[in-house]
């Protein structure tokens, strides 16, 4: 009744029907390239009858594994007419799938083995006190940033409910060139400290397709020293304005 | 100036929480040679080594990286007041090694080679950044393809892929085991 | 005897988030006497004072700490320049889901979606060129549409766009939980 006792094991210890294959396999002390089918589907049929019931979510995967070796058990049946050749063998497609997995069953105890000393390594897991970033390196804006910049000054233009000037006309001729006048006197001019000057949301507009122009046409050229930092524009250098 | 550059390198690999890789290094250190930079490494490298110290210097992932010793492991856990570092289940560890070493490889492809579902192993591993999702396999159905990552080889200590246990050291595992049956 | 000590000190100041006193040293190393500890620390803090070191260990909140030393922090922030540029925060990264996976869209749409105003974080992946303004909505206001970016399928891994894990793929991984739990 040895084997009686060794199925009382729980099918929970084994990872899979794979894995259970392999131990009775190993339990048998025969090779994986010579498996008695009928003796192992026996045992492997036995050991699943211990379950009163098949939980199908849970071990599906045996049945699936026990209907192969049904199928393969079946096919070793068949009369033939010569020996078998390897590649015809039936059991082939299970001894595959078992060498795989013994492969995959090694491979996780080397790994376990590194996982347990690495477990003794401790890193940091937060960083050291660092230096304060202070990013002093100007990086080109995009258009976008600049369009941006534009817009949430608008927007606060408008709340402070500043009352338009009506009858001023502005030419972009005349702006373009008060701006270039500008930024030849002053060397650079601060964005948004420009567009709080203009009087009027039509003024600010205006200026600001004259410098989208500028910039176009690589006149002037629109920095910024840090991101969410003010917008400064410079002539560029070698552009005649 | 090569000790300098040393401790210029020393202290940017106690800043990175993750291995620091030595082209990270070189667009970094802009002011020095490759050879200088080469150097300045081994140096520190052998400094931890061959001093006794507390903590030292690993390699893995292809990078730089600090962790102490292994011998003071016992103390370390006093302080975080843990009896054990958490570790992978049986379940998560036979996947990972399944997509370790069948890698690009798909969820159907893992389960068959385990012969469970291994959707709910596959789900923490993800979750973990052991492993990622890289695309999708060029057969029908166009399935999600995984592969390990870079945190997966920083977890067991490895520099590269190619540093995974043989199938030299698989097979004699397997003898092994015969032996003991 | 007491070298060894010194470098189990040295592994605690080292994995520990915040200074570590000497009151939380003796109650760890329990196996040492007060003397023995006091003259370890002493000679851990000489050793990073007298050295040519990156690293130092300082006395701060009545505790002992690793810090770089302030030499090298022109290059420390060039690192963390770095890798502010290929990080991106919780926020930015649900936002970039929500463009990725119901692109095109708008501000407003996503900023719906996410259920907080998501311009913040659009801004920073625009900035990370991520994401790209491709248009105006022909909708009241029209809007500006978003979409991601050939660095966005880089970034990820991806060949294209459509292979992106489809939300019923990604539920699967994540419903397995119910099942089994």
């Amino acid at each position: 009744m040895e084997e009686a006792r060794d199925y009382q094991v729980n099918l929970e210890v084994f990872q899979g029907p794979l894995d259970l294959l392999l131990f009775l396999i190993r339990k048998k002390k025969i090779g994986i390239h010579d498996i008695p089918i009928a003796t192992i589907t026996r045992e492997y049929l036995a050991y699943l009858s211990q379950k009163e019931k098949i939980n199908l979510e849970r071990e599906g995967e045996f049945l699936l594994i026990a209907s192969l070796l049904i199928y393969i058990k079946s096919q070793m049946l068949l009369p033939r007419e010569s020996e078998l050749v390897d590649e015809e063998d039936p059991r082939k497609i299970l001894v595959d799938r078992l060498l795989d997995f013994q492969k995959i069953k090694a491979a996780s105890t080397l790994l376990r083995e590194k996982e347990d000393q690495q477990t003794k390594l401790w890193k940091r897991s937060a960083p050291p006190p660092l230096p304060t970033t202070e990013d002093t390196e100007l990086v080109e804006v995009s258009l976008f940033e600049l369009a941006e910049a534009f817009l949430s000054l608008m927007k606060r233009k408008e709340q402070e409910n500043i009352r338009l000037i009506h009858g001023k006309e502005f030419s972009l001729e005349e702006k373009m060139k008060e701006l270039i006048d500008r930024l030849k006197e002053h060397g650079y001019l601060d964005f948004l400290e420009y567009f709080n000057d203009q009087e009027s949301i039509e003024e600010a507009l205006i200026s600001f397709f004259c410098l989208l122009e500028l910039i176009k046409a690589r006149i002037v050229i629109a920095v910024q020293e840090s991101l969410f930092h003010p917008i400064k524009v410079w002539p560029k250098q070698g552009a005649r304005p | 100036m090569r000790t300098r550059l040393k401790d210029v390198i020393e202290s940017l690999v106690f800043v990175s929480l993750e291995p620091l890789n030595l082209e990270k290094i070189k667009s970094i250190c802009t002011e020095f040679s490759n050879t200088e930079i080469e150097q300045a490494i081994q140096e520190l490298v052998e400094s931890y080594a061959s001093n006794d110290r507390g903590i030292q210097i690993i390699q893995a992932a292809g990078g730089y990286l600090f962790s102490t010793k292994s011998e003071y492991d016992q103390w370390i856990r006093r302080l975080l007041s843990l009896e054990q570092k958490s570790k992978l289940s049986h379940a998560a560890l036979e996947t990972l090694a399944t997509v370790a070493y069948h890698q690009p490889v798909t969820l159907a492809e893992i389960s068959a080679l385990r012969g469970v579902d291994a959707s709910h192993s596959l789900k923490s591993l993800l979750q973990k950044k052991l492993v990622k999702i890289t695309g999708r396999k060029k057969s029908p159905g166009r399935p999600l393809i995984y592969r390990t990552t870079d945190k997966f080889l920083t977890y067991f200590g490895l520099n590269n892929i190619k540093d995974l246990p043989s199938e030299e050291e698989i097979l004699k595992i397997l003898d092994e085991e015969k032996i003991l049956d």
